[in-house]
């Protein structure tokens, strides 16, 4: 028992992760507005930064910046140990990146819809496309 | 680290999240959506990740809360759920 | 479909929740993935390229193929939202706000009426009344020069302290969204017209695919910045030191444009007239 | 400069795509012209690459000069360069061939437009050419988002369904992403040739496994695998005709391209076909799609959506053919990518000039159109012949192989849903052949008067410009048919692992 709760403990940003997927995925397809929709979308992608975020943290080690890089680089290599991995952290930069793009053409084609129906609501547009 | 920060900025995430779903008016789910970004940037800075903290700082809280309070301002603030 | 997003939810989550278990530790230094190629960009990042902090080095030079692409994503972006949203028909003239600047008056024009285009003592203002609010314009107007500032010190420092072309592309495209938000859109056209946002996105990313062209008619590969020394006058190693500046400012110049861009068009739904 | 073929693939349509922007600014007629030299440029290149490397052997290519795992590679091999080669030629025929339609439905955006265009085949490419995995997200959205507008600025619901394509498409690509962090977190690495070597001794993980699971769901979404397919038909029948000829042909058989690119050369053959002991499922689920599909595609009236019906059958084909895991479904599932590509847009193509002069895209409005258009409906008919199966065309051959490949691996369900799509699809084709053929010609824009205007407003024979490459992709249906055993033996043969047998 206490070494499954510390197991748990030991994991609890992964627990938070899989908690704000699933909260996206269901605002994706149980909420019928579409900028609903669209938030959620964006907190899956929120959710999957959160994880490659934590693969790279170390405890107890400082941030992937080498001190006083110019001076020392002559003299000894920096320690792979003392600094959290920078990987993760890059390609979570790029991540991001996609999520606000894909966040503005969302947008774009929301107000695209809106003009065309005059709402965001899917059953409202639903009847306004089967109306002859 | 100090863990209580850390938990209590956890639990913050999880309910801007749950709040910018529920929440039955646009314009407010796109400010808690901007809070909930902010706390995922906090936590990335808790873990080290200062890069990734200052671009979701500046793209999630700051000009995605912008492109939404935009579009919600150019359709309409009415949801049903 | 309520009870679907249940249960889809829950399969979902079951499956993530198989495998975490087998997970190492959370911020454990000795798990796979902290154990093999991360450890050569600690060591090596100062020596092969002079830049201490080692997110740059690896985001601009190592993979610096993906951060071209990530930077051709949100040029796309900005293009769709354009292609999708700009409404190019101008539409006949409706009433018409027009405030005159020395008495504080409003006027409204109806449909056909003659409009004071052109004067100087008036101006027009959007149809959703704005109050006329000396405290926000002024105060937004001071800080602006000091945003932008910040946004090219966050460019420029990016090999030292957290930060690069995009967090210092967005501060400064949000300094120029917060112009046109206390302002109007008529006004931050004046400063940054749609043409030149455009232009400016196309000629960023340029920046970076033509460095790593440069590089290969240099004979290297494709985005090879140590070739670049020729050029520069330096040794390889500077030479990727500097050619990570060329590429952030690039990266900075394309990301600016887009997020100003991407407001134009969403706030005021692509017809440039009226925004927020 | 031979070394550099792999980039230059890549990225000739890149920066022609940022010289198309700033040249539409100047002047839009040069918008045309620099996008067809950019595709051509890229093909001309990909087909040298196929010659190198078939001549050669695996080409590899380190980008920033960077060996991997550090750095990203590409890693050049007779699968991807074969896709390459389809890839690039069918998106610059596409674009000689919708010309006049783009000037007339997009007349005040041709800049945009093109620059999109570009970009999405850039992706399609990169995606294709890649040979890391997280490289392979970052190019994947660059494809969908693109596609997303594209798709969107159609008439009608258009913009409905590409916004419900985005959602599911991005929980697609999230899906992967996550999957790729899952064999991250366990290797240490995103350089495919470098997991390779490091999935094999974490087959019992629990991650890796889950890895695995969430990889193939996301690129099902992607591809429109039967269950995860309901964006496919709305987002692709609304799209504007010029675009879904593009995005038709090429976005699902890339992400299919992408399914066995991951199975067989990150996660390893053993790890997808022994270990998991999953290919016996997907081979049923794929039975379902094909037998769904083609139903799907009997009860519709509307010739775009059929056609849509008609490629989430094809993707149940080419899934089905990949996991029979013998060598016979395997070639016959890559062969099939090829020749889907060219018959779906020759097929698109023809439909496009049809709908264009009729205005109209009902079945029921088709009769008599052999009088008034005989070559676009000849060209139909070599592609509806193709999709059919009837022998000299392609589509026969890589039936062949699936079904030899059926037999081999004793899955005789899979034959049968094979043989029943074929004769599905010849009541599809015969049905509208019959109607075009035989019945009098019906003026009907009567009845559609909002239909196009301009340059296609009488009904007759489509303009030069679009009949070259209608009759180009028809003879090309022919060419890959009687080529299909070379094809097989020189290029697929080896690219398929040795231990498959």
């Amino acid at each position: 028992m206490e070494s499954l709760l510390s197991n748990f403990l030991a994991k609890y940003n992964y627990w938070v992760y899989i908690g704000l997927v699933m909260i996206g995925m269901y605002a994706m397809i149980a909420k019928r507005n579409l900028v609903k929709k669209i938030i959620g979308m964006n907190i899956v992608q929120t959710a999957v930064i959160l994880f490659y975020v934590s693969i790279g943290a170390k405890q107890g080690k400082t941030i992937p910046i080498i001190a006083h890089g110019h001076e020392e680089a002559g003299h000894h290599a920096a320690q792979a140990m003392d600094y959290i991995s920078p990987l993760p952290h890059v390609l979570m930069l790029t991540a991001i990146v996609v999520s606000v793009a894909t966040l503005g053409v969302a947008l774009a084609l929301a107000i695209k819809i809106y003009r065309q129906y005059g709402t965001l609501e899917e059953d409202e547009i639903a009847l306004r496309i089967n109306e002859p | 680290m100090i863990w209580p920060v850390d938990f209590i900025i956890m639990v913050l995430v999880m309910i801007c999240g749950i709040g910018a779903i529920m929440v039955r008016d646009l314009l407010g789910a796109a400010i808690l959506f901007g809070a909930y970004s902010f706390m995922m940037c906090l936590l990335q800075a808790i873990m080290g990740a200062v890069d990734v903290a200052f671009t979701e700082a500046s793209v999630g809280a700051g000009v995605s809360a912008v492109l939404f309070v935009a579009a919600v301002f150019r359709t309409s603030r009415r949801t049903k759920d | 479909m309520k009870t679907f997003a249940l249960i889809t939810v829950l399969l979902l989550g079951g499956l993530l929740f198989y495998g975490t278990p087998d997970f190492p530790g959370w911020g454990d230094p000795a798990s796979p993935a902290s154990l093999h190629v991360s450890p050569y960009y600690i060591e090596h990042a100062v020596e092969d390229t002079a830049v201490p902090n080692i997110v740059t080095a690896v985001l601009a030079d190592y993979r610096g193929y993906d951060t071209m692409f990530e930077t051709a994503v949100i040029f796309s972006a900005g293009i769709a939202c354009l292609f999708l949203l700009r409404v190019y028909r101008r539409k006949s003239a409706r009433t018409r706000l027009y405030r005159h600047n020395l008495t504080g008056v409003t006027l409204r024009i109806a449909k056909g009426g003659k409009l004071p285009e052109g004067s100087a003592e008036f101006e027009r203002i959007d149809s959703v009344w704005v109050p006329y609010d000396m405290i926000i314009k002024v105060t937004s107007r001071l800080t602006v020069p000091f945003i932008q500032l910040f946004a090219l010190y966050v460019i420029a420092h990016g090999h030292h302290s957290p930060g690069g072309g995009f967090q210092g592309g967005v501060i400064f495209g949000a300094a120029i969204i917060l112009y046109a938000l206390s302002n109007d859109l008529r006004r931050a056209f004046r400063r940054l017209s749609e043409k030149a946002a455009l232009l400016a996105s196309a000629v960023g990313v340029l920046i970076y695919a033509g460095t790593g062209l440069l590089c290969m008619v240099l004979g290297g590969n494709f985005l090879d910045y140590s070739r670049l020394a020729v050029i520069l006058h330096t040794d390889a190693v500077m030479a990727r030191s500097h050619g990570i500046l060329i590429v952030e400012i690039g990266v900075g110049l394309a990301v600016m444009a887009v997020m100003v861009s991407l407001y134009y068009n969403l706030s005021s739904a692509g017809r440039h007239d009226e925004g927020l | 400069m031979s070394a550099h073929y792999p980039e230059l693939v890549i990225v000739i349509p890149l920066v022609a795509a940022f010289l198309v922007l700033i040249a539409a600014l100047v002047d839009k007629r040069f918008a045309f012209p620099l996008a067809a030299l950019a595709l051509l440029g890229s093909t001309l290149t990909a087909i040298t690459l196929l010659i190198k490397v078939m001549q050669v052997g695996v080409v590899e290519y380190y980008l920033a000069g960077w060996p991997p795992p550090v750095g990203i590679a590409y890693r050049v091999d007779h699968l991807n360069s074969l896709v390459l080669v389809v890839v690039s030629a069918v998106a610059f025929i596409n674009l000689l061939g919708t010309r006049s339609l783009v000037a007339e439905a997009f007349s005040d955006r041709i800049g945009p437009f093109y620059t999109l265009y570009i970009l999405l085949v850039t992706g399609l490419l990169g995606i294709v050419v890649t040979g890391d995995a997280f490289n392979l997200y970052v190019l994947v959205e660059i494809a969908a988002l693109t596609g997303y507008a594209l798709l969107g600025m159609g008439e009608g619901r258009a913009p409905l369904s590409s916004l419900n394509y985005l959602f599911i498409g991005t929980v697609g690509a999230s899906l992967y992403l996550l999957g790729v962090g899952y064999l991250y977190l366990v290797t240490g690495t995103l350089n495919m040739a470098d997991l390779a070597v490091r999935v094999p001794e974490l087959y019992n993980s629990r991650v890796v496994v889950s890895a695995f699971v969430i990889c193939l769901a996301g690129l099902c979404i992607k591809m429109g695998f039967f269950p995860l397919h309901a964006w496919l038909p709305n987002a692709y029948s609304h799209a504007p005709d010029p675009v879904s000829s593009l995005v038709a042909p090429l976005v699902t058989k890339v992400m299919i391209y992408v399914m066995v690119r991951v199975m067989l050369f990150v996660f390893t053959p053993a790890f997808a076909f022994d270990v998991m002991r999953i290919g016996e499922p997907m081979v049923w689920l794929a039975i379902v799609a094909i037998v769904a599909a083609s139903f799907l595609a009997l009860s519709t009236r509307r010739l775009k959506r059929m056609l849509t019906y008609i490629i989430v059958a094809e993707v149940g084909y080419m899934v089905g053919g990949f996991w029979l895991g013998n060598r016979l479904g395997i070639s016959g599932a890559i062969l099939h990518i090829i020749n889907d590509a060219a018959m779906t847009l020759c097929v698109f193509l023809a439909a496009g000039a049809l709908i264009a002069r009729t205005g109209s895209d009902a079945i029921d409005d088709m009769q008599g159109l052999f009088k008034k258009m005989p070559v676009t409906m000849a060209v139909f008919v070599v592609a509806g012949l193709s999709i059919i199966g009837v022998p000299p065309t392609c589509g026969f051959f890589s039936k062949w192989y699936l079904i030899s490949g059926a037999i081999a691996a004793g899955q005789y369900g899979f034959m049968a849903a094979l043989l029943l799509s074929s004769l599905i699809n010849l009541v599809l084709f015969f049905r509208i052949f019959e109607s075009a053929f035989f019945e009098p010609f019906e003026d009907h824009h009567a009845e559609h008067p909002t239909g196009h205007g301009g340059v296609f407003s009488a009904v007759q024979e489509a303009p030069l410009e679009l009949l070259v490459p209608l009759v180009a992709t028809a003879a090309l249906l022919f060419a890959l048919g009687i080529y299909a055993g070379d094809i097989v033996s020189l290029i697929i043969d080896k690219a398929i692992p040795v231990g498959i047998v």
